[in-house]
Parts: structure tokens; C-alpha cells; sequence
């Protein structure tokens, strides 16, 4: 076991299933000899060669469709996005052809695209969106969102391995900032799973990404206040794990949701309404949502701070819920 | 290069099945037997079965939605064809899908979706997959003309060209995209100056001339099998329907439908083979009335075929699906402990 | 007044407008000589002339940044997506370039994008999308969808004359199936208001589009056995219209929400979300979401039908509910 | 066509301002106190002058990330470019967004995505606008060589090409789309090559010669104006600095810097200048003074300019925001009553 950042962990995922599969490759733009903008891809062009990691045009949909057709024929392609905003240039490919293959023909696509997403990089509103909500209505896709060192490499292996075209949201804040002892030696994270990253039993807080580090924040403070908070890290957002949301629920009777997107229509409106259709007499109060206001990611810093959810707002969200 | 006679006639079959299967499907829109539209190739026949006979075994097929000679020529049987349109659960997609929508990977045919040109970067994709495995295998893909002015057409053709990928680009420009003419679509003459652009060899060809599309089809094919690179086919002809079978296609200028109906690609093909000797009208009869029985037993086949049940909506979404229970979870303790913030 | 279709209530919207503005011209792929691919636009390349009414190429993308920068310049550009389906091939336009652009900085973008969507007319995966949950969380965007000839006149107008971009969802099941008498002359309806179509006491029914229509039928079906039902429809999906929303379900204190978009991350979960945040102490039961399944919408009639949510869905949801 | 003296010190002007612009942001990025990246015209300052002061004064210019020199010509001060690069409220964003993404609707100025290619369809509705409305203006817009490989670049050129729209497209051909290489960008050699396929008539100039490339925009603009249609006109010129401050661009050949950096377009138009008598040493003396004291005060100015609040996030979402209250419905009775099913 070695101590490792979040974004070592995404290389080490990627590197290990290229050396275990000679299936996998790599395109995307700067992604060879430069390694990637965030250089996850370091070294992999001298290792795989130009071509298992593939330098592209400019061109999201264009590389992205060529993914989907490499992968038809049975390759595992993993497509660099450089900054997840850009996936927008490639909506169409991922929805269309690559989200609904397997229902309508029974062919399916096993690509991976990796979405560097996420604020508090000052990026302003085309470098640190969460697209995720976006694909989440699309049957046929996965969405998966590791919170940390040992997830992002079980997630990467997991994604790669698995059949069905899955969007792996990393997050550009955590790629530096996070790190951890995770095993060297081949494991995967399962696709579809949930994890209560802090057991507690007065308020289920869910959420995902890098706010599930302000949670575990949160969760401090409110154990001095004497209120054990849960915390859930979805980590895998399409299809979501509501076996471990429900079980959850069931205990604390009590929800908040926590996510850095843009609060209406996000994924947490969807987990808020489970919970409220499903678990209705389980519930001591309301669901609480917390998240980032309607707006685009404003660039300036008093404004991005002013936008990004802040553990002090789940702290008073936690004690007004307590309340009840 | 000299096509022999066993390969003029399996061309001439195709063009024949090809029409007569579409005639029938539009027969029984006309009966509202069909779901949905129908969009036909008729009058440019030529062009699906011509680039698809030209074709190995092993090669790959990204078809378009005026390529049913294609499907045909792959061994996409007239019934599941005909089961398809009728929503039927014999069609290649079970009734998930419906019409021109027909995919079979063990056939080599990708299943087309509506929306025009994401097919390309398709297709480089899978060429791109022949080449790092370095098989000798092709792709062979088709586009309307109209749907050359995607931006998906563009990323496709560069992107081919730059890694000179086994794919060839077929362009079925039969002068409309839907009711809009070709001078609203480009400002250049032939679609084939666009793929210039790329560096991509193009090539003109009449799409109405099966031996030509044919011809063109196997050196391009020979090319790019040898690491040639990508070529650039635009085949001209005239969409004889209207868009599909509702459109009675009043835009279109009468003179420019008698035009091309002179040039009709079978009647070219039958002067073709009896004028050479080839064929004499005994032989083509033959073909014509074994593919009469054929349609016939597939029309047959298609509306006995069972619907496909309600429930089975559900089915298929993922080729994973996620189980709902776990028995076994994959840690035994918590990671969020163990974490140290760098900043 | 005059009966006219759903469908003829659209064209006199744009024609209406197009008289009053000669800043407002309609692009799009057939809307031309041909006059729109479900005849929209019919007559209207003879009034107004192929200036106003264009023909374009085949490119949903470059047409729709077109019409941005016509707007940008002060002009009212009609869009026309010739199935919804294919919005997705400008997504990044509408997301990226029009969405942000007043945010930024102050550039208002008054576009118009009307989008044929839904399903029950046998147009498998492609043809019968609901794409409104794709742009559902796009701060910027307006997203109206009238399910009568009186609104989708009315939001016509409202939308042209909006200095916002604004998707309008046209029901294309309810084109020539719905009638009704409406003014001829000049009213608009408001964006941002729903409308209860239906008052009633027991339980409070939101819906949008053509599931409007199946709300009516089971509140026929349900007045026979004694439960009241008030049909809100929303109307304006982008921002909702809390204040109806929470002054029905305060009333009635149930809540169904139905949609013919599949269920999970369509905007019945936002809906939701927000009473089960904001209204919690005056739920009596369960907030029940009816809405297709996970699944892209498929071709076959026995299929297309058990996909389709149906007023006998509602009928034994709101009978479940009353028992609450 | 002949330059007047005082054009010629104009665009002189603005080249050395942008050049000094960019190098104290470059600076103040050292220093720390940017917020975010750093993208610099560096060596190609020719192009965005040269297009931009090409332009009159009602037209619109819908520019790219190198393009500050057209910032600067069209009238976004120092003082506003500083200030949005600190994040501060006196930026044409007001804090919004950040670096080049600087618009100015009054100016002329469209503000920039990030989304490369996403300005071309915009510029050439922008240019329909004119057509419509029958004004003489036109639109200048510009892009990298790498961002011509998406397809809104394909969907933009050919749409303009089929109406003939007074826009002209440039392209800055730095050669590099940050660390690739043209080689992996296209199969051609000229970017020029991918604008013939729509008809469209191109130029290549150097764009490291301010006044080659002045002369072909005022070609271009008048052919525009007077309704001749679009042109694409590719600028090849060297990126000097990394892709943004942060890169040192060790993937760029050294000698294909030392190469260029004798071309470099300012020292050129010094030697232009001095050696045709247009101005002396004292006068670029003069210039150069005039423009540091311009720079220390726009620096001095953006320092001291307020961060905007936080609450102002919240700000400006829509144009038209909806009132949550009404007070009037806009009708009486309801409409669900009235309706008529006709199936
Ligand atoms: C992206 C996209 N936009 C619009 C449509 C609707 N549509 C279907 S066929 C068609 C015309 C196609 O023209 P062309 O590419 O020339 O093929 P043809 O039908 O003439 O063979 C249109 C506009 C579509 N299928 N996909
Ligand atoms: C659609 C899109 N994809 C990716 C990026 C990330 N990106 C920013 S600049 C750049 C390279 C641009 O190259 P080029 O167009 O040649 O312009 P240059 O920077 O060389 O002037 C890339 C890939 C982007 N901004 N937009
Ligand atoms: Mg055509
Ligand atoms: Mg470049």
C-alpha cells in the first residue's frame, strides 16, 4: 500500500487495465506527448506508444463517434475529455449512438469517457461545470464519481471492464488535494454501489464528488453539536444504488442532499423524490437540498465562493433538520 | 478489372430484390400494414447493393437509411426486413427499433440511427480498430448528400484521413435532402470538393451504373485494405420517391424525374447483361419470379411473426444490467478515513 | 373565435408574430417551399419570402448558432428542429452559446427553438423523444410545452417576445388531435405560469404536454368514485411555477406527478424535490411520480403502449394515494 | 492599395500595446495575482490588429482566445482587460467570466466561449442579420488552426458560403492546437484547402506581415460588403509562448521557435517603419512611452477596482427574470373545458 493522490489512483486505473488488456486505448487531445492538460496520461505514450494513446483533432463528437465504433468492434476505448464542459460538442454521439446501442440492436458499447469536472479552480463558467445532470436522463448510460484515491481506481477499472458506455466524472479540485494508501494490486469498485463513507445515526447526508469531503467536514462539527451525521457517498450516480440511499433513510429518518451542481434538476432532485415516494412514513422531516444556485459557475473568487456549497450550509441545514 | 458473370448476375439479383422488397413494404404502407414511414432507394438501387457486393466476408457495413440493397447483400433476410417494419419481434431489433433502423453485428451491419452522419465518425472508429489490430478488414459507409453538411461529416472525414484509416466514404447525392435542393445545401457543385478538403482521394461516380459503383468500390476497397487510406465516392442519381412514402415530393421538378427515369439503374443492367449475352429474358424471368416467392414467403413469414410483449419493453436497456441486491460488498471497512488533504 | 387545432394554433402564433415584427424570421431544415416537416410553416415561404423563412442545410448545430447571432443583433429568430430528437445535435450551441450568454455579459439572446417531441405516433428511439430533461438544468434557458391550442398560441407569442432563450416543446401527438376555440386575436401567455385546468380538492395532479389530456381522463374516470382532482398544468417547465405548484398541493396536501418522459431525472423528480423540501408538513402521503420507464422509447405498438403512461395509471395511483 | 502614414503608426500602436498588454498580464501572472490562465497573442499580435483595425466602426468582430490586439483596436481598454483577468468588477464581465472571454456589444465585440468553433455559426448569423436587414456591415471573426477540426467550423463556412454573408473568416494558423501539431490535425497542408471545399475563395498571407494582412482584410471586407460573400483567409504565424503561461511548451521544436522569432511581427513593422521614413527611433520612443504609462495605469486602475459581491452571482441569469408573484392571471376562466378531441 502506497499513499497516493486522487489523480495517481485515476492514472494507475487507467495503466493497469492498458498492460491487462491490450483492448484498452487512450484517445483524446493532448493526451500522448504532452500527457494530458491535467497529465493523468503522463508517461503512457512512451509506455503504450502513439498508437494506444492517440492524440486527436480538435473534435469531441468526431473522436467520441470513432470511440463508440472502435468499441463496437470489441476494443474498450477511453476518451479523454479535456475539461468536461467540452462533452457538450459530443451530447449528440453519447446519446444517440452510444446510450441506446444495446436496447435497440443488442450491441453493445463499451467506452469509457473521462469528464475532468468541477469548480473552486477559478475556471470560470466553461472550465469547472458538473455536466452530469445532463446525461442523467439517458437510460442506456452510467455515470460514475469517485470522492476518493481507492474508488477512482476501482471506478476506472470497473468502467473499463464494464460493458456499457459509463461517463467517469473526476474531479479537477480533488486531483491534487486528496490522497490515501490504496492497494497496488488489481481491485475494482463495483459500478451500482453506494458507500456510507461516515456511519451515523441522526441525518443521511448524500452526496458525491468533492462534496463529500465538505460532508465528512460537516460531519465533524456536527459531532461536537452532538448530531451523528451519515454520510453517503453515491459514487455511482446512473444507475443509483437505492438499496443503500433506502437503508440509509430508513435508519436516520432524516435526509439532506448535497451536491455542487446547480440545485433545480439536479441528480439530487431525483434521490430527494425516491425517497419521498418510496419512504414517505420513514421520514421525521423534510428533504433538505443543498446545492449550488441557478446560475452559470461565476469566475471571480468572491463570486465562486459565494456559489460552491460550503460545509457551514450543511451544518445549519443539519441543525434546523435536528429540530424536527 | 473484369467482373465475372456469376458476380453480374448476383448484382443483378440484389438490384431486383432490392426493388422488389421495397415495391412490396410500400404496398403495404399504402394498406396500412406498416408502422411508421417508409423510406425507399428506389431508383438508386445501384449504389447499396454495388458497394456492398464489392465487399469481403469480413468487412463492416455503416449504412445509411437508403441502403436496404446493402442490408439484402449482407444477408439480412427480406423477412426480417419486412418483420421489422411491421414492428414484428423477428426484425433485427425485436421491435426496439423500426424500419431502415436494422443492425446485425454477426452480419457486419451497424444499425443505423436517425440522426444523419453520426454514422461516419462511426465507421472511422471501426476502421481505426482494423488498424491497431492490424487486420486487413474494411468499412464501408454511406451518407446522403444533405447530411454531408454535419458537423459530424466533417470530424469523421479529417479524422480518417489524418490516421489514413481503411474506410471508405460513400455519398448518395440524389440531388434532395428531404424537399430542400442540393444549391441550399452547398454552394459547390459536387459534394465530393468537400472531402477534398481532407486530402481524401475522391472519385465521381454515375450511382446509377452499378458496374461503375462497383468498379470504383473495389479499387478504393483495395486501397485502403493495403493502408491507402480513406477514399471520398460521391455517387450521383435521383431520388425517385418522395422522402418517404407520405411525400408525394411536389417540389420536385417533373422533367428531372423522367430524366433519371431513362437511366433507371435495373433496366441499365438488363440491357447490360442481354446486350452482352450475358442473360437472355428467360433467365432474367427466372430471377424475377424465384424473388417474387421469395417476398411473397417473407411477407407471409413477417405478418405471422408474434409482436413482441409489452413487458419486454424493459429488456436490454444495459448489456450489465446492475443487480439489485449485493451479497458480497467489495471492502470490508470504510475508505473515508483514511484520506489526507494536501491543501 | 374560431375552432382551431393545436397545430394551426402554433402557425397562427408565428404568423401573428411575424406580421408584428419583421425582426422575427423562422430557420430550419424543409420549413421553406415545403413548409415544415408536419406543416407548420405551410404558406408561410408565399407571405413572407425565403429572407424569412429559410431553408436550411442539414446542421442543427451551425443553423441554431446562426439564429444566436442574428438574436445577438437584435433580430427574433424561430428555429425549428424538424424532431426534437435531433436537438441534441445542438446542444453545445444551445448550453454553451446562448444559455450563458446574458449571465456573462448582458447579451440577451431572444431565440426562439421549437421542438416536435413525444411519442404515441410509431416513431421508435429517434422520432418520439422528450428531451426537456436534457436541458432541464441550464440555468438561462426557458423550456415551455403547452398541451392546448389557447396556450401554445399564447406561449408562441410570450416565447417570440421573450428576450430569453426559450425551447418550446410542441406535443406532436396532439398536432391535429386537439381543438379548441380560441381568440383571434393578439393575447400571450405568460412564461413562468402554470395553469390548474382541472380545480379540484382530493389530490393535486402536475403535468405538462400531452399527459394534461390523460390528468383529464382519469379525473373523469376518478370523479365516479369520489376522488377530486386538480389537473395543474405546468406549462412553463423552466422556471417552474412554485407558487401554483405549492398552492395546489397545500390545498389538497397529495401530490401525483406525471410525465411521459421516463422517469428517473425528469422533472416530475425536481417537482418533487421542491414539495417534499418546502411543503413537507403538509404532506398527507407519498409524492407519486407516473412516468415512462428507464428506457428509450421503442418502436413496436404493443411496446410503445406499455410505455406510455396511461390515465389507468393515474386512476390506481390517485386511488392509492386517497386511501393515504 | 496604399496605407496612410497615420494607419500604418496606428496599427504600429496597437500591435506594440498589445504586445506590452500581454506582457504585463504574463507579469502579473508571476507574480500570482491572476486569476485562472493565461493566453497570449504573442508573435501573432499581427493577425488580431490587422483584421481588427481593417474593420469600420459599425461591424462586429466575434474573435477568439489570440485575439487581443482586436480587443484593444475595437476600444476594450487596458484598464478593463486587466481588471477581467484579476476577476474584478470593472471587467466587461463584471466578474462573471474571466482572461479573453471579453465581449462589448457596444464595441462591436462578441464575447468569446471557451467552446472553440462555437463563434463561426454566431458570426455568420450575425452576418444574416446584416444581409436581412440590408445593412452594409459585416462580420470578421477568427479561429485557431486546431479548432477549424470541429464541425461548427464545417456547419458555419458552408451556411455562409450558400447565402453569400458579409463575414470573413480568419484563421490563425500558429501551427500548433496546444501541444498538437498540424500533422495530427489534418491531412492537408493548408488550412486554407478545407475552406475551398464550400465554395468559398481563400488567401493565405503571412501572418506575422501586419500589412499583408490589413490589405487582404480590407479586400475581403469590401468584396463583404458588397455582397461578394464570405472569404477565409488562413494567417500562418508561430505560437511563441506555451499554449497558456502555465505550459513551457517543451513539445515545440527549438529551432522552429528561433525561426519565427525573427519574423517577429513587430520588430518588422519597426524596421517597415524606420526604413520607408514613416517614423524615427524618437518616434517609437515616443509610442512605447505613451503606452507603458497607459499600461501602469490600467494596471494601477484593475488593482484598485472592487471584487464584485458575492450575492452578485445570483445576478443577470435571465434578461427577462419572471416575477414569482402576479398579479393579474391572464385569463378568467380555464381552457381544459373547451377542447375537442378529434382522435
Ligand atoms: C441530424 C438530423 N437532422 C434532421 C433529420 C431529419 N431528416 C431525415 S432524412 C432528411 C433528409 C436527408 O437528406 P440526405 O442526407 O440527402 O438523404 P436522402 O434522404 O436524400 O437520401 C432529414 C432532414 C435527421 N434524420 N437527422
Ligand atoms: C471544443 C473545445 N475543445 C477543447 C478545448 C480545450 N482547448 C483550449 S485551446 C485548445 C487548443 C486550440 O488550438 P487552436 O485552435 O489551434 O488555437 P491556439 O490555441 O493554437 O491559438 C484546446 C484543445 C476547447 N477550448 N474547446
Ligand atoms: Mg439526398
Ligand atoms: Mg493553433
Amino acid at each position: 500500500m502506497k499513499e497516493v493522490s486522487y489523480l495517481e489512483a485515476i492514472s494507475q486505473g487507467l495503466r493497469d487495465e492498458m498492460r491487462r488488456d491490450k483492448n484498452v486505448f487512450i484517445l483524446g487531445e493532448d493526451v500522448g506527448v504532452y500527457g494530458g492538460a491535467f497529465k493523468v496520461t503522463q508517461g503512457f505514450y512512451d509506455e503504450f506508444g502513439p498508437e494506444r494513446v492517440i492524440d486527436t483533432p480538435l473534435a469531441e463528437s468526431g473522436f467520441t463517434g470513432a470511440a463508440i465504433g472502435a468499441a463496437l468492434m470489441g476494443m474498450r476505448p477511453v476518451v479523454e475529455m479535456q475539461f468536461s464542459d467540452f462533452i457538450t460538442c459530443a451530447f449528440d454521439q453519447i446519446v444517440t449512438m452510444a446510450a441506446k446501442s444495446h436496447y435497440r440492436w443488442g450491441a453493445s458499447v463499451p467506452i469509457v469517457i473521462r469528464a475532468p469536472y468541477g469548480g473552486m479552480i477559478h475556471g470560470g463558467p466553461f472550465h469547472s461545470g458538473c455536466p452530469e445532470g445532463w446525461f442523467f436522463q439517458t437510460p442506456g448510460l452510467k455515470l460514475v464519481a469517485p470522492s476518493t484515491p481507492y474508488d477512482a481506481k476501482g471506478l476506472m477499472k470497473a468502467a473499463i471492464r464494464d460493458n456499457d458506455p459509463v461517463i467517469y466524472f473526476e474531479h479537477k479540485y480533488l486531483y491534487r488535494r486528496i490522497k490515501a494508501e490504496i492497494p497496488d494490486d488489481d481491485y475494482i469498485v463495483p459500478i451500482g454501489r453506494a458507500e456510507i463513507k461516515r456511519p451515523g445515526n441522526d441525518i443521511s447526508l448524500i452526496t458525491y464528488g468533492a462534496m463529500v469531503h465538505v460532508a465528512l467536514d460537516a460531519a465533524k462539527i456536527l459531532e461536537g453539536e452532538g448530531i451523528d451525521l451519515e454520510v453517503i457517498d453515491l459514487r455511482t450516480l446512473l444507475p443509483l444504488d437505492k438499496r443503500t440511499i433506502f437503508g440509509s433513510a430508513k435508519k436516520t429518518n432524516k435526509v439532506i442532499i448535497l451536491h455542487e451542481a446547480s440545485k433545480t434538476g439536479g441528480i439530487g432532485a431525483e434521490v430527494s423524490a425516491l425517497i419521498a415516494e418510496e419512504l414517505f412514513d420513514s421520514l421525521d422531516g423534510p428533504i433538505v437540498r443543498i446545492a449550488a444556485p441557478d446560475t452559470p459557475v461565476p469566475f471571480s473568487p468572491p463570486l465562486e465562493e459565494f456559489y460552491m456549497p460550503k460545509a457551514g450550509d450543511v451544518v445549519s441545514a443539519a441543525k434546523r433538520l435536528a429540530a424536527y | 478489372m473484369d467482373i465475372e458473370k456469376k458476380d453480374l448476375l448476383q448484382l443483378y439479383y440484389y438490384l431486383k430484390l432490392t426493388r422488389s422488397l421495397e415495391d412490396r413494404i410500400t404496398n403495404l404502407y399504402r394498406q396500412g400494414k406498416i408502422v411508421g414511414g417508409v423510406y425507399t432507394s428506389n431508383g438508386q438501387e445501384a449504389i447499396a447493393v454495388g458497394y456492398a457486393c464489392a465487399l469481403e466476408k469480413d468487412d463492416i457495413i455503416a449504412p445509411f437509411h437508403r441502403d436496404m440493397g446493402a442490408f439484402l447483400v449482407r444477408g439480412i433476410t427480406p423477412k426480417r426486413v419486412i418483420a421489422q417494419y411491421l414492428g414484428k419481434r423477428d426484425g433485427p431489433t425485436k421491435g426496439k427499433d423500426g424500419n431502415v433502423h436494422v443492425g446485425d453485428l454477426k452480419l457486419g451491419v451497424i444499425c443505423f440511427v436517425s440522426h444523419l452522419a453520426d454514422n461516419l465518425p462511426v465507421a472511422a472508429g471501426i476502421a481505426l480498430s482494423f488498424k491497431l489490430r492490424g487486420e486487413k478488414r474494411i468499412v464501408a459507409t454511406n451518407t446522403g448528400d444533405g447530411a454531408t453538411s454535419r458537423g459530424d461529416f466533417h470530424e469523421a472525414l479529417n479524422f480518417a484521413a489524418i490516421h489514413k484509416l481503411p474506410v471508405v466514404f460513400f455519398c448518395n447525392n440524389n440531388q434532395y435532402a428531404y424537399s430542400t435542393p442540393l444549391r441550399l445545401q452547398m454552394a459547390v457543385k459536387d459534394v465530393a470538393e468537400r472531402a477534398s478538403g481532407y486530402g481524401i482521394p475522391t472519385e465521381i461516380v454515375d450511382g446509377n451504373d452499378i458496374i461503375a459503383v462497383y468498379k470504383s468500390a473495389r479499387n478504393a476497397y483495395a486501397r485502403a485494405r493495403e493502408g491507402g487510406g480513406p477514399t471520398f465516392i460521391e455517387c450521383k442519381t435521383m431520388r425517385m420517391h418522395g422522402h418517404s412514402e407520405h411525400d408525394d415530393a411536389k417540389y420536385v421538378p417533373k422533367e428531372l424525374l423522367e430524366e433519371w427515369r431513362a437511366r433507371d439503374p435495373i433496366l441499365r443492367m438488363e440491357k447490360y447483361l442481354i446486350g452482352n449475352n450475358l442473360a437472355d429474358e428467360k433467365v432474367l424471368k427466372e430471377i424475377e419470379d424465384k424473388i417474387r416467392i421469395e417476398i411473397d414467403e417473407a411477407t407471409d413469414f413477417a405478418e405471422k411473426s408474434p409482436y413482441p410483449e409489452g413487458r419486454e419493453t424493459l429488456e436490454g436497456v444495459y448489456a450489465d444490467p446492475i443487480e439489485e441486491e449485493v451479497t458480497v460488498h467489495e471492502r470490508g471497512k470504510l475508505s473515508g478515513g483514511n484520506i489526507t488533504r494536501v491543501a
